[in-house]
């Protein structure tokens, strides 16, 4: 049996009385794609950025390759990032760049990748994430969907060893749902270990390899894409998908 | 009434003289003046040039002339006499001495015929009576008719004047104001602050010719004829030439020459033009105060910036003590900066930091605006980092970028293009604002202003004139900075 | 140097009574004169008041009364001649004529014994030489001796005095530069843009003595002694008085009372106190600064806000002709405010308007600060409008409301809602701005600092304290709009 | 044949240079549901604004119960906009005022209804969309469902003849999307005469009487759900289809 990825041991972070995370216990083993799922507020995209130290846990432990990020120092985090590419909701793109130097400015300034290298990694990457001829745009003129494919494509550029997605469809217009959800549907044949938290059913359907229903601060259920849609367990978990699927 | 100080020291010489009687008082027994400076051909002439409009010192083709009203009388005299002219300056206190000692041949420098003096020279007859005029709004001539006529109202002169005494202790029921500038003063009277101001005929009709809202009147100020009228000494006994003088002196008298010609002459002398007071006149001085007013803004601007980032970085300083003091300590200066008025920064700083070391007005100015505009930019750059999306911040992270690498790489530059507007503000602003410095005497555009409305004698216009050359740099400076900002957004 | 005019006019008229003898003249053959007094027991002191620190009016228990040094004199006069003192005040001319008239015994009244005067009465010995010091720096002490010593440098003194004069004619090589205000001298000394001051003895004892960083030294400026020297003058003839006198001023002298009694008795009793120049001292000069600051601040928002919606309305207006020229006009007059400072609309109002009515300045201060204030205010209440989000204008207009019924159920209250941080920040910056109208003398806190600094000779204290002041009230300000933000957020 | 509710004739409308609306012509029969979809762009928000005049139409025709809008002065079309109920993507709702104070306005102000009847329809409006618990609320404290259903509710006070909804659930996390389509069901129900913009194709396959299909301008296709989705004729409508079903 190969090493788990990660592994996250009676996690829980509080905001002031807040308990978004309870007690939280699961581990992703290499090349797995998690897919988190649940209702809002349910403390999803906490969980997301507590795995890359985002947010600092208020407890437990999180532990990528063996070891406890939260024992670390703040260089050692830093580099370790790099191992967990992240993809947030509304991309982040910098505006201020094009989408070349979006991909090629981690590389270069934390790797320390020469501008030749960085500029041809970021080049294939285009071309994997379909927009090869993007490459001098700047974010404002992309459409969602493009913007969303550059800031996968700017995460992997680090080449890491988990991908990270926080809802990356759900600030996209309907048309463009199938784009990015494509690209990282390649992604995970490509044996990508990745963490997906979408409402995305259909996807999660058919990518998963497992369901975490989270809600309360605990992922209620983990169990596979089948036998959760069509069993699930918990009131919480069939109310859930009774009120999404109407 | 001219240099007191110099009348007494003159007549203690006076009655020294009496005492010892020098020996050009001879010349009294043979009465051959005339002769002798008609074949001399040329007549000296002594006078003091500090006394405007009757002598003082100008510049006339580049050259330091003495010019004036007793010039021009003087160069009468001598036409009359056939001879040439020759001024010889000197101060006030040595004009009896270097005439009755025969440096000079004649004193014409307002000096009044007094007892004392008449006693030691002879005098021709007065050529000009001086004296007191009260300057009044046109509108209000048929109310007022000499000091006398002010009775409830107010009377104002300059502070430590003859005429100063005189509106306090020879008026009844009037009160008396007293202001340091005769400007002012004529401003206060347009804005009726004021009924009536007191001052010498010449200037009075200096005024009055330059502002045909104004009128003087007769002061009937109780002051001895003698004080107030100027006559041409020569040395005693010379009777000769003084009647040969006094008939030049009745033709000026009775041609009205001084009023008509000598006056008007030799304001066009005074200090820049007190004829020509339209504003284009004094573009140059204008000039002058928009060059500092930019000189100022534009160092404000850049050293504000600087002290803006320091205070900036200083103000998100964490970490360790000396850290925390730090960032207490430019919190508390944008602070105490940002909560009181500019105009007390300025004070503070040249009269403050004046004790320490001697600093210029205008370095005071800058210093004191850096400094304001510092904390305030400081807030502009704050604001603009955290005007920065927190996604952005979290996406170089979860790259794997420092804080450091974060803030230089992703935040700062989005940052600084979101203050562009606000600095650009800030310039704006700067340009208003160093309108402050004017009252530590830096000459920017409003000190400047001051100068042309006490030398034109005009209130409002020059007001107006800085109020739209402020409003055409401020103008012409936001579409500048409006037309770089769409290039940056273009971009 | 005392009124030199005056003075003039007692020469003339001494001159005048040597040719006509008065009655008086013949008390000279038989001298019984302190008998007489004595025999009286009443002395009458003639003085002219006027004249600090010799003689001044002040107010003590609430009533005007003469004080100063010469008082103090007088009283000693009396005393030792075992007689009531009896003061009567008139002005310096008459003085001697009193005299010579009987009207009064003697005349103490910083007198200078001239010899023209010498010749109509008889004075004492000279109870105190005045004169003139040059007050420096006494870190300079050692460098400075008189006014040779400042070769290079740079003399200052007020304009228009003996001693401005002094300083332009009695040294070489040394530059002047007059100023009208003591107090501003003195700061520009002790901010080293001078190097001295040169000014009456008495004055420059006040200042060294109030201020531990000044020091005084002799100017040595060449005048004759009589014209700086005051002495008591008696009837012409009075010699067994003036001989007991006499004796009387020895003793003044060998015991130097004047400068140890006499004088710092005066000070207290010039204008408010120039001993005590501690800053809580003046809390109630101060407190009318602060006062008008706040009545300036208070109208001002209030008067702002009202042209302030006018004009935001005014900008808004669309529709016919009328109203397009309406909204030109705002937008043009908010243009204009907004691209000049504020001075220049201070002025601008102040003698502007003063051209047609009569506005106290404090009416025009807050005239002005109202007029600028509301063209601010206008942009906040179009910006408030325009922050409120274009679905709730959409979302009422569905809901069939008018246009002005959208404005006013929806629009404004949130309007207003949104804009209440920036009027805060308005009140705040017209706390800070009303410092401006200083400059046309109203009596706000900066220039009640103004009067403090010349009143005490201290020219920093006065601004720090003000600095303070206007900090309290700002950040006061600031924490009460605070309280009053998070309420309305709440509700 | 009953007279239709809407009329619309050769309706174009131009932002500058953008012809969003070409040249549409279609009318609305009372107690229709219509439901419009379409890409990103292709102007249905413009189209439903056309409809009651919050967008001035460039040319064209524009009737409401055979009278046409463009021609009325603004103190009819503001008359005319209470008879047309309008629902937003992002709810609208005056942020200043409580749940009941939103509904009450427009009839107190504008119909000159008094307070106890505008209070007692605010009341049973609420009823009608659950949410007579929440009266006094703010908007603030709402989620994204209550805030779109008070929005129907505020809209149903003027008693509208008929409702236009611009992608009422777009805004919504998924949990919330039911609740509000709920709603809409029941009104539909009711007879309620509807034009609907969204992306939800559950709702359009069950509730629409007709499905308007717009892109580049036009109404590509008008049919009845079952046919549309089953055999969509156009090719712009099948790539959408694709895309958006996944
Ligand atoms: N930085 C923060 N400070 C305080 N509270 C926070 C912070 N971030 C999140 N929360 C709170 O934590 C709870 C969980 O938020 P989170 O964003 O993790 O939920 P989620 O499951 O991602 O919801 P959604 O589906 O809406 O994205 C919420 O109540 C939120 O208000
Ligand atoms: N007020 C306006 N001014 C200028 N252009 C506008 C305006 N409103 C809409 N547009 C333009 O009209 C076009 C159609 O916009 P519209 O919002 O009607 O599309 P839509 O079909 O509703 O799209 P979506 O599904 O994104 O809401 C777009 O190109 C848009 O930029
Ligand atoms: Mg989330
Ligand atoms: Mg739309």
């Amino acid at each position: 049996m190969t090493k788990p990825v990660i592994e996250v041991e009676s996690l829980a972070k509080s905001f002031g009385d807040n308990h978004v995370l309870k007690d939280i216990t699961e581990k992703v083993e290499p090349g797995q794609v998690i897919v988190v799922i649940g209702p809002s507020g349910g403390g999803k995209s906490t969980f997301l950025r507590c795995l890359n130290l985002l947010e600092t846990p208020t407890s437990g432990k999180v532990a990528f390759e063996g070891q406890d990020l939260t024992t670390l120092d703040t260089k050692s985090v830093n580099s370790l990032r790099e191992k967990m590419g992240m993809v947030f909701q509304g991309f982040n793109l910098f505006p201020n760049m094009t989408v070349l130097e979006n991909i090629k400015l981690a590389p270069m300034k934390v790797k320390g990748t020469d501008n030749a290298t960085a500029t041809k990694t970021a080049h294939e990457l285009l071309k994997r994430v379909g927009l090869e001829d993007h490459a001098d745009a700047f974010p404002d003129s992309l459409s969602g969907g493009q913007a969303q494919r550059v800031a996968i494509a700017r995460a992997l550029a680090m080449n890491p060893e988990v991908m990270l997605f926080d809802e990356p469809t759900s600030a996209l217009d309907p048309e463009m749902v199938g784009e990015v959800l494509n690209v990282m549907q390649e992604l995970a044949k490509d044996g990508m270990t990745m963490v997906v938290v979408t409402h995305e059913m259909g996807f999660a359907k058919e990518v998963a390899d497992r369901i975490w229903f989270m809600a309360d601060g605990y992922i209620q259920e983990n169990n596979t894409p089948d036998e959760f849609f069509a069993h699930p367990k918990t009131d919480r978990a069939k109310d859930f998908l009774s009120k999404i699927l109407m | 009434m001219k240099k007191k100080f110099g009348l007494l020291l003159a007549i203690i010489v006076a009655l020294f003289m009496t005492v010892v009687p020098l020996g050009t008082q001879h010349a009294q027994a043979a009465d051959n003046s005339l002769e002798k400076i008609q074949k001399k051909g040329v007549l000296v002439m002594g006078t003091s040039p500090d006394y405007p409009p009757y002598e003082f010192q100008a510049t006339v083709n580049g050259k330091s002339t003495v010019v004036g009203m007793d010039v021009q009388i003087g160069k009468k005299v001598a036409k009359d006499l056939g001879v040439k002219l020759k001024i010889k300056s000197m101060s006030f206190d040595s004009l009896l001495v270097a005439l009755q000692t025969g440096k000079i041949d004649m004193i014409i420098s307002g000096m009044n015929p007094t007892p004392a003096r008449r006693k030691n020279v002879a005098f021709t007859h007065v050529y000009y009576q001086g004296g007191y005029d009260i300057v009044i709004n046109k509108t209000d001539k048929a109310k007022y008719k000499n000091k006398d006529s002010f009775k409830g109202g107010t009377l104002g002169a300059q502070t430590g004047t003859t005429q100063y005494n005189a509106i306090k202790k020879q008026t009844t029921n009037t009160k008396s104001k007293g202001m340091t500038s005769q400007s002012d003063l004529i401003l206060a009277l347009q804005s009726h602050k004021l009924d009536g101001v007191a001052m010498e005929k010449p200037s009075a009709e200096a005024y009055v010719s330059n502002n045909k809202q104004l009128a003087a009147i007769p002061s009937n100020f109780n002051m001895s004829s003698d004080a107030t009228s100027s006559a041409i000494a020569f040395r005693k006994g010379s009777t000769s030439l003084v009647n040969k003088v006094n008939k030049t002196v009745d033709q000026i008298k009775k041609e009205n020459l001084v009023k008509k010609d000598y006056l008007p002459a030799a304001g066009k002398y005074l200090k820049t033009n007190t004829v020509n007071t339209s504003m284009g006149h004094y573009w140059k001085a204008f000039a002058t105060g928009i060059e500092y007013t930019l000189i100022i803004t534009v160092c404000s601007v850049f050293f504000g910036f600087i002290i803006g980032i320091l205070l900036a970085l200083a103000r998100m300083a964490k970490g360790n003590v000396f850290k925390t003091a730090l960032r207490w300590l430019a919190t508390a200066y944008v602070e105490f900066i940002r909560g009181t008025p500019m105009m007390v920064q300025v004070m503070f700083v040249y009269f403050g930091l004046g004790l320490f070391v001697n600093l210029p007005a205008l370095t005071s100015g800058i210093i004191a605006i850096s400094l304001n505009s510092g904390a305030y930019v400081a807030e502009y750059i704050r604001g603009g980092i955290n005007s920065v999306n927190i996604g952005q911040t979290e996406a170089a992270r979860s790259l794997g970028m420092s804080n450091g690498e974060t803030m230089r790489y992703v935040v700062l530059p989005q940052a600084l293009k979101n203050i562009w507007p606000s600095l650009g503000n800030e310039f704006i602003t700067l340009i208003k604002d160093s309108s402050i410095v004017s009252i530590i005497g830096v000459t920017e555009l409003i000190y400047q202003s001051n100068i042309v409305r006490s030398d034109t004698y005009r209130g409002v216009a020059p007001i107006v004139v800085i109020m739209v050359l402020y409003f055409i740099m401020t103008f012409t400076a936001s579409r500048i900075l409006n037309y770089f900002e769409r290039r940056m957004q273009h971009d």
